[in-house]
């Protein structure tokens, strides 16, 4: 099995899940992040003082699949998530040893 | 506005005809006691009940919303417990300094005749008020002032500091200031004009407040690495009940319900809108971008710098002090931190300080009819009048400035000013109250 | 309820009797100029307060609370320029326009003769109390009312839109229709009834919002993929300062303190309970669940329903208002955005329009003794008082639609409508101001 | 401290010279109407809008602060729903059974002859101001009582429940207790004395709370594993506005502009403010740390405390009174969950009840001349003075005791009182309302 | 050494955490999350209008520990955790090729 | 590849990152996390009743790198990071299969 994680801009997480659940993924966690990277966050003016806000919200999506599925879940994310402009986030994949359901305790890819 | 300027305003009252209607003559000539009218009683309980609400909630959100998320019940906490501390202090003897007798040093600060309501009953009378109620109205006043400092020390302050700083600085600086403008002291004899609060409320705050900066430090991190406001709507809902409540403080000075007291509310409002505006257009200009924190900014400059004129200026008197105001006030923002470096944190100097300055400034010469003003001070010319004004500020200025140092050189001393580094960090809420602000 | 009823009210109490214990007759008939009760201007000034305070922050936070959070401080921004900028227009030339006299034009427009308060001063009188104070509670009128149309046109209008929409409607919408209502124009005239506002605040406002939406379009996503609420609480807070301040808005329209006020503070308590409890139970009913973003919807449909009626009705007629309001609103949320499709966010029409124009029509009916109302107006059966009604929401709806729409095209042409999708997408309060509502 | 109070104190003032300024006394001896105050009338007005501020918003803020983030809103919705639904009942009946004379029955209960407001009009008169003033500001008092309530049994109690409950103890509890106090019933007869609602509002409502919770239990995990208040700045906002609102609800129950008024609001204001200073001095002693939450909870002792004495007792008692509330108050809480294990949780008994019960006992006994008081009732001495006070406490303690146990015993037979272990858990603002506090 | 991430419903976290330390786990790292799966979210309805919540809220768990507990681990979780009903959560399991405890810069198992 | 979970004292969080910019660390993802372990969360007492914190704020770092950085990393991450005192946090590094650019689909290091 891998687990795949996704770093996207927030409002493409919709659309991927959709994308995602289309092709059979039946399940995934997302986390609110704060991203750096080339893209940079904006300026705050308060009062005339800048704050800078280093980062840039992003979206973390964690999805455990089997091995036959992992490719077509990274090429989906891919081509639902690209807008082409900088920010657009990254995908890494690891490989996981175990997956258990904790309501029935069943393990491998039936439990996803 | 207080007492003096209740009497004489009460007086003409007396004799004009229009308010005749209501007092016939000869029963009034009969009765030697003074009495009261329910209708200003009613409006001063009312502006009471606002002046208050002012400050809590008011000016805790106001300041509160501007600190970081680990800051903000201390700032909270703060504000309210100044009030607390400054209501009971008024009681034992602060309000019998700013307005009892002083006797022989009349000039300089009242008596203790006073201290703990002695001898004022229910049935006392102030002007057109019970004494009571002008008591509780002038204490809403005290009760602001030393919160209004609060905006210079956030967020790296020892609590004990602030009660300590904030009960020896109503004694020390509030009342006697309180007494030369609005007692009967030497800036009264002068003629010097303070309808809300310019003086005796913003000077002495904002004046006081760079000196609270100069001894406290700045925040660590400040100038580069200092945090956003962790949440502007609240600041925006203390900035409007800043503004609602401002009306008490303002057509509340006027110790009556009548003309004067309208019209002291129309020029705040006039005020406070045009600061707001203008405020917002320079942002605009300059940043790019207009902000909500920047505008209701504005409409602080814009309150606190009609204050002292509130009674004196008509509507196009408070246009001008308005837009001046605003660009004033952000001027002065943009000075005292960056190029002074002094982390007057909530900019209670450039914004009430330069405020109070400015609009007691402008009192001295808008005043004049041409405008819709009440006219100059009797006697004076615009540059006489002007010139008391001026003598006014320095007076105020000066005196906050030198005893708030003293004051603040024995908190050091006792008490100990500022937290520790690692209660900094961590933030005053857990560190000092044991509290988070959000569990969400 | 203004100027003309004011005077008629006064004059009637000028003959009773009981009211001349306060007035010695012959005193009155020596003096010519008219005087102030310092009764009726210490709650006047107190209504002033509520109303302004309904704005900011009731109704900032009221709507605030319903947008997404990252459009939070642009819609509290919005609210708050709108007031500034309503303020400072009604001085220069709106109130004159609404209540100055026409001559000529006087059954459709008021004159320039009181632009910037000219020839008003602190001891100018409107009836019982000082004009100025007349003119600041008008013009929180005038702040409130552009300020409801926010809730058409959140999450998705350029800020310079906002003001320059605002600013020509305030001229060109409510002046006018103020003026035929409550300044001595064709409505008045005819008979019209309109306590504190149904036609001249709730109907303009609410009509005008359709016109916003439809020329605006809906937000991106729209129905089915737009967020809840962010924050119900900010909302209910809102909602509560409006209710507490309705009592300034619909107690103060009988401008002075008495009966007729406490009379029109009872029915406007009883209609918003009413309401909340009838909105209440149809979502029990139909969603199985009784929200709290639904009861205070609902008591703002009584509050927006009972505001034409208040001066009119007694408590029985209130009861019956507030129920209908109650089923007529909740009816009317149902259909404009479902069915209609139009992206009214925050239900300006459904609620304050609606409310509006049920409110006015029923002051027509519901004024009869029987309910304890104070009868209909002279001379009219139910049916003529009914049809006056209609006429006058009629005219008040026509004018407020076609005009709006004209503004819209030329505020579109000139600084835009409506900002990018990404700046949408975003969220107004980092694209348009720069800031960000929570940094929890 | 109405109408029984109201009555005698207008007479005196008919009487007294000074007030005759305002009243030649043959105008009033021709006429037989009674007539209104405007100025009255003014701060009446003003007080009924403090008091329902006090409840919405400041009540629900000041409880929904408190509780876990998953239940704001449902508290919030409580409040507001409770003011609703007394609001109704209030003119449906429960005003003719408090003040109405109830004939054979008047020592126990009112008649139902005012029912629906039957038979008073706006120019019904009550003491100097419109009868309807009178039921409104009566009203905001029947509002807020069942409200002080709802922090006993929040984040577990079934919706339904709260209503029919609350619905229930306004006739059944409320009705008889106030006419029993102020209606002219059997206390009154008694001497009892209670200005503005010792026994009628807060002990009343702190002890019902106790039945309620020993009936409905106590909330899951309770005491160990219980969350924090999830949003202290709420509680601190509501706070301010209690305090702010507590003068309507004291300065308004002279129901008079006069200087009755303002000395209440004097000690009012004194007593807040000590009995915060002494709750925040305990805790800092005890606990290491003086909190904002424990500072503000000091104020609302403070102010139940001095309720019942704030027309009676001069700024000397006030602080007394204060700083007894304030260790009282503390000490009941550290009793009532730790030791008694009930679950008040926010600690409606302690804080109100508590509060209530010593604030009713000192009146009996710091009302002496000597502290600036306005003397003890006609006639008693110190001791008998406090023993009617006893009297009055007892009755009106075992009345709400018992009678709460009925109605509840009936809700929980019918709707039922507590809801699922799941439903707890998950918070009553998802399952009982489908709505979620924050989307952040 | 292994990783072991549990996707637990949020009041669990407790019970869980207190069944760890009790079998010798030191240290445990959670994070608030959005878990899209078989269990639906809830409908809010607000004024007739309704928004369907995607997600439900769930709470990650990290537990970094020895091979020789992770087995351990994973069924005290799954025992403790489970409630039969739909939505209980999974346990995933990665390897881990090196663990360091900042303070003291001891690595492998000595630094959990 | 590797990627490191840094799990820090949230006011290190700045530091770190400026020493991993300096080495050359184009990217990183930051969560706010609760952490458990032997440094235990703050007491607090309203109205007398007493709330034991059972956690402590920590933040979470996530960063990619190819193996020849990734003891670099580990290494400029304990050097920063560390006070000496008790809470200082953990280091874990997993190896990772693949990653990928959303934006251009470039994958391995040169996604990074
Ligand atoms: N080396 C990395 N390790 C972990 N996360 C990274 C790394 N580089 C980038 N990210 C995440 O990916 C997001 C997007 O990266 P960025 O460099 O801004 O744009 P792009 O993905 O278009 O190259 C960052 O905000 C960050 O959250
Ligand atoms: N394939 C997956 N990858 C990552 N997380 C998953 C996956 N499937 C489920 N989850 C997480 O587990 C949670 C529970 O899954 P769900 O399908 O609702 O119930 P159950 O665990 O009982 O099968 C989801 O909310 C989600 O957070
Ligand atoms: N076994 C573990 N698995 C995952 N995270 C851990 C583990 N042990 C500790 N942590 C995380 O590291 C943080 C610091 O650990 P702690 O034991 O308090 O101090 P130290 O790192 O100095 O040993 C914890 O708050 C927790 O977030």
């Amino acid at each position: 099995m891998k687990m795949i994680i996704a770093i996207l801009k927030p409002y493409k997480l919709d659309v991927v899940r959709d994308a995602l659940t289309a092709i059979g993924v039946q399940g995934m966690t997302a986390t609110e992040v704060k991203g750096f990277g080339r893209q940079k966050g904006q300026t705050e003016i308060y009062r005339g003082a800048e704050y800078q806000v280093s980062f840039m919200p992003k979206v973390k999506v964690e999805i455990v699949v089997g091995d036959d599925m992992a490719e077509r879940v990274v090429d989906v994310v891919r081509e639902t998530a690209a807008t082409g402009q900088i920010g657009d986030g990254k995908i890494f994949v690891l490989d996981l040893s175990q997956a258990v359901r904790i309501r029935t305790g069943e393990t491998g890819v039936d439990a996803l | 506005m207080p007492i003096f300027w209740s009497f004489i305003c009460r007086s003409m009252v007396a004799t004009s005809t229009a308010a005749c209607l209501f007092v016939p003559v000869d029963a009034l000539a009969q009765v030697a006691a003074p009495t009261i009218s329910d209708g200003d009683t009613a409006w001063l309980l009312t502006s009471t009940a606002l002046v208050l609400f002012m400050t809590v909630p008011g000016l805790a959100l106001f300041y509160g919303g501007l600190v970081r998320a680990q800051n903000v019940l201390s700032v909270l906490m703060q504000c309210f417990a100044v009030s607390c501390l400054a209501a009971v202090l008024w009681l034992a003897g602060v309000y019998s300094l700013s307005f009892d007798n002083g006797g022989g040093a009349e000039r300089w600060i009242g008596g203790m005749g006073k201290a703990l309501l002695n001898g004022v009953g229910a049935d006392s009378v102030s002007g057109s008020i019970p004494e009571t109620l002008f008591f509780m109205f002038q204490m809403t006043f005290a009760i602001i002032t030393p919160g209004l400092i609060i905006g210079a020390y956030v967020e790296r302050i020892r609590f004990p500091a602030v009660l300590m700083f904030s009960g020896l600085w109503l004694i020390l600086v509030y009342a006697p200031v309180t007494h030369w403008v609005w007692g009967g002291g030497w800036l009264a004899d002068m003629g010097v004009r303070d309808f809300a609060g310019g003086l005796v409320v913003h000077v002495t705050a904002g004046c006081s407040a760079l000196v609270v900066v100069a001894m406290l430090g700045n925040r660590r991190g400040f100038p580069n690495d200092v945090k956003p406001p962790h949440n502007p709507g609240m600041t925006m809902i203390g900035a409007s009940m800043l503004w609602v409540g401002w009306f008490g403080f303002n057509a509340g000075s006027a110790l009556a319900a009548n003309g004067s007291a309208a019209m002291a509310m129309t020029v705040t409002q006039i005020s406070a809108a045009s600061a707001s505006l203008a405020w917002m257009t320079i942002e605009w200009i300059r940043f790019g971008k207009p902000s909500m924190v920047g505008l209701v900014t504005g409409t602080i400059a814009g309150l606190a710098t009609i204050t002292p004129a509130s009674g004196f200026v008509g509507p196009a008197g408070a246009l001008i002090i308005g837009v001046i105001a605003g660009v004033v006030c952000f001027g002065a923002v943009q000075v005292v931190k960056p190029i002074f470096k002094l982390d007057d944190t909530l900019d209670v100097f450039a914004v009430h300080g330069m405020g109070g300055i400015v609009g007691t400034l402008l009192t001295g010469a808008l005043a004049v009819p041409f405008l819709g003003g009440v006219g100059l001070p009797e006697g004076m010319t615009v540059g006489q009048s002007v010139w008391t004004q001026v003598v006014g500020i320095a007076a105020t200025a000066a005196w906050a400035v030198a005893v708030s140092f003293v004051i603040l050189k024995a908190v050091d001393a006792t008490v100990g000013l500022r937290v520790s580094d690692e209660e900094e960090f961590e933030g005053l809420d857990i560190s000092t109250h044991g509290e988070r602000g959000y569990e969400i």
